[in-house]
C-alpha cells in the first residue's frame, strides 16, 4: 500500500506525535519522501474536509481532530484542564511560539527579565519542551503539540501574523547581541 | 521627580517601560526613553513585589535609561560598557509586536476552538505485558538519579542566589559611598574606570545617580567637553543614603 | 461544519465503537442523516485510499487502521512498546524508582516536565504500577516488582545509594514547593 497510507495509519493507531525520521526508520523510505507523503496527507485532509488534520510543530507531525468541531468532541473526550495563562506565560509562550527554538538567554534578552521559573513552570504544564539541539552550549525551548493543540491550529505557521513576527530582522539583531553572556545571570 | 501617574501591575522592565511610554503618548525613541527614566526609577522604588531574582533586570534597565538621559545633556559622555549589549530601544520595539502577538494568543487559547488527539485504547496494556528497557542497569538507575539532582539543585538555590545578588550591589553602593567621602573630589570617569564588569558599572553610575540625587554630591562640569567633577557637598543630609535608595 | 467531520472527529478522538443512535444524539442529528453521512464517509475513505477505514460492526461504527496496512502498524506498536526507553522515560522511572510512591504533580515537580504520556507508557510496560496510597486526592506511583527484578535487585532499598540519593534535600526541597504557593502564578 501506499507510503501516505502506511503514515496515515501509523499515526492514527499509535496516537501520539512522530519525527519524520522516526517514521522514516519504520517505513524504510528516505525523510524526503516521508515529508513529501506527509504534505500530501495534509493536503487531501484539508480538500475533503475531514473531521482530522495532521498537525506539524518542527519535524514532528500528529493527527488531530479539527477546530471547528471541538465542541461536539468535547462531549466525548476530556481534554487535560488547562486554565487561563498568566501575563508572563503567554509572553514566553508567544515567544517561543514565533521566534522558538530559543535558549532561555535568548528568552530572557526579548523579555527583558530572567525566565527560569517561567521556563519551569510551562514545562510542567506540558506546553514548552526542551528540543535535542544545543545552542552556544544552550538547551533550546520550543512549544508542544499540548500548545498547538488547545490553541486548535495545525501549525505555528498559522498563527496570527507568523511572517511578520517571525521573519523580523530587528529580533534576530537583538538575540545577535546575545553572542556575549548575559553578566551573572542569576 | 514626582509620578505624574500610575502604572497597571507590570510584569518585568520592559512591561514597565512600555506602559510609561505608552501612557505618555510617546513613540518608542531614546528621546522619550529618557523622558520616562526617572518615572521608572520612581517606580522601581516603589514597586514592594518585584521578585528578588528579577530586581536586578530592573536595575540593568535602569541604568541604561539613566545613561541614555545623561548622555542627551552630555554627548561626550560614552562609557563602553554600557553602550555594549541590546540598544533598548530595539529591545523595547520587538518587546511591543510580541506583546501585541500575545494578546491574540491569550484570545485563541479562550476561545475553546481547540483540537484533541486520539484516545489511548486501553486494549494495548493487555497486549503487551511486561517489557523492561534492555540494557539498564541500577548503577545506571543511580547515574540518572544523580543528574536529576543536579538539575534541581540550582532551582532551589535560585531565591537565595539572587538574595546574595542584590546584597553584593548594595555592598557596593556603601562601598563607592565611602570612596567618595574620603576622597573628596574625584571624576565620572574615574569613578567608572575601575569596574571590571557591565553590571559592575551599571552599579557604580546608578550609585552616583543616586547620591547627586539625594544632594550628597556636587557634580560640576567645566565646559561641554571635560569631565564631570565630582566632589561631597558641604550640605550632606546626615541620613545613610542606603535607607533611601532603591536597592 | 459538516456532519460527516464532525462525525469522523467524533469516531477518531473517543477511539471506539458508536452506535447510530448514539451519534445522533451527540450530533443532534437524525439517525437518518448520520446513516448517509456514515456511507458517505466509507466512500471517500475507501476512494482517497486511506490508512484508515469505516468498519461496521452490527449497528455500531468504529474507525480502524486498514488490513493492508496492519504489518506496518503491528511493527510500530510493538517497536514502541519494547524497544529501549526514551531518556525522558528512563528518567521518570528512575525518580519513581528512588523516590517513588509518587503522584504524578510530585514527579513532575522533581523532572520539571510535563509526563502523563512517559507514565502512561511506563504503566502499558508494566514498569510502574499505581499504589495504594493516595495522597491529595491523587494515585501514587511506584515501580513494579517485576522491574526490580529484571535489575536483579532484591527490594529497593538494594539500589545502589539507595539512602543518599532517595533522601538528598533538594529533591525534598523541591517537593516541598508544591505545598507553597507558586512565586509567579502560570
Amino acid at each position: 500500500m501506499n507510503l501516505e497510507a502506511q503514515l496515515e495509519a501509523v499515526l492514527f493507531a499509535a496516537a501520539k506525535p512522530f519525527s519524520v525520521r522516526r517514521l522514516a526508520e519504520l517505513t524504510g523510505q528516505s525523510a524526503k519522501d516521508v515529508e513529501a507523503a506527509l504534505a500530501s496527507m495534509m493536503e487531501s485532509l484539508d480538500e475533503a474536509e475531514s473531521g482530522v488534520m495532521l498537525q506539524k510543530n518542527g519535524s514532528e507531525y500528529e493527527l488531530v481532530t479539527r477546530p471547528e468541531v471541538a465542541e461536539v468532541v468535547s462531549q466525548v473526550v476530556k481534554a487535560e484542564a488547562q486554565g487561563e495563562l498568566s501575563r508572563p506565560s503567554l509572553e514566553a509562550l508567544t515567544i517561543l511560539a514565533y521566534r522558538g527554538p530559543l535558549t532561555r538567554p535568548e528568552l530572557e534578552q526579548v523579555r527583558g527579565v530572567q525566565s527560569s521559573m517561567i521556563l519551569r513552570n510551562l514545562m510542567i504544564r506540558g506546553l514548552v519542551e526542551e528540543h535535542e539541539d544545543v545552542r552556544l552550549g544552550q538547551p533550546t525551548y520550543a512549544v508542544t503539540f499540548a500548545f498547538l493543540n488547545h490553541l486548535g491550529v495545525a501549525s505555528i505557521e498559522s498563527l496570527p501574523d507568523y511572517e511578520v513576527l517571525r521573519g523580523h530582522s530587528a529580533v534576530s539583531d537583538v538575540l545577535a547581541q546575545l553572542e556575549e553572556p548575559k553578566p551573572e545571570s542569576v | 521627580m514626582a509620578v505624574t501617574f500610575r502604572v497597571q501591575d507590570f510584569e518585568g522592565p520592559l512591561d514597565l517601560l512600555l506602559q510609561l511610554v505608552e501612557q505618555e503618548e510617546l513613540d518608542i525613541s531614546n528621546i522619550s526613553l529618557a523622558k520616562v527614566a526617572e518615572q521608572f526609577l520612581d517606580h522601581v522604588n516603589e514597586a514592594k513585589n518585584i521578585p528578588p531574582e528579577e530586581l536586578a533586570d530592573f536595575l540593568v534597565v535602569a541604568a541604561k535609561l539613566m545613561y541614555m538621559k545623561s548622555k542627551l545633556l552630555l554627548p561626550s559622555l560614552v562609557d563602553e560598557e554600557l553602550e555594549e549589549g541590546p540598544d533598548l530601544e530595539t529591545q523595547l520595539r520587538e518587546y511591543q509586536k510580541f506583546v501585541a502577538a500575545s494578546r491574540e494568543i491569550d484570545a485563541m487559547w479562550k476561545a475553546g476552538h481547540r483540537s484533541f488527539v486520539r484516545a489511548d485504547r486501553p486494549m494495548k496494556r493487555v497486549e503487551i505485558g511486561f517489557a523492561p528497557p534492555p540494557g539498564v542497569t541500577s548503577n545506571d538507575l543511580a547515574a540518572i538519579m544523580r543528574r536529576v539532582i543536579a538539575r534541581i539543585e540550582p532551582i532551589i538555590r535560585l531565591p537565595k542566589a539572587s538574595i546574595e545578588r542584590i546584597v553584593s550591589i548594595q555592598e557596593k553602593i556603601r562601598d563607592l559611598f565611602q570612596r567618595i567621602k574620603s576622597h573628596a573630589k574625584t571624576t565620572f570617569h574615574t569613578f567608572l574606570k575601575g569596574t571590571e564588569s557591565r553590571t559592575e558599572a551599571i552599579v557604580s553610575f546608578l550609585a552616583l545617580l543616586e547620591l547627586v540625587k539625594q544632594r550628597f554630591v556636587l557634580v560640576d562640569q567645566k565646559n561641554l567637553f571635560n569631565d564631570i567633577d565630582i566632589s561631597a557637598s558641604p550640605d550632606a543630609p546626615e541620613a545613610d543614603p542606603l535607607a533611601h535608595s532603591f536597592v
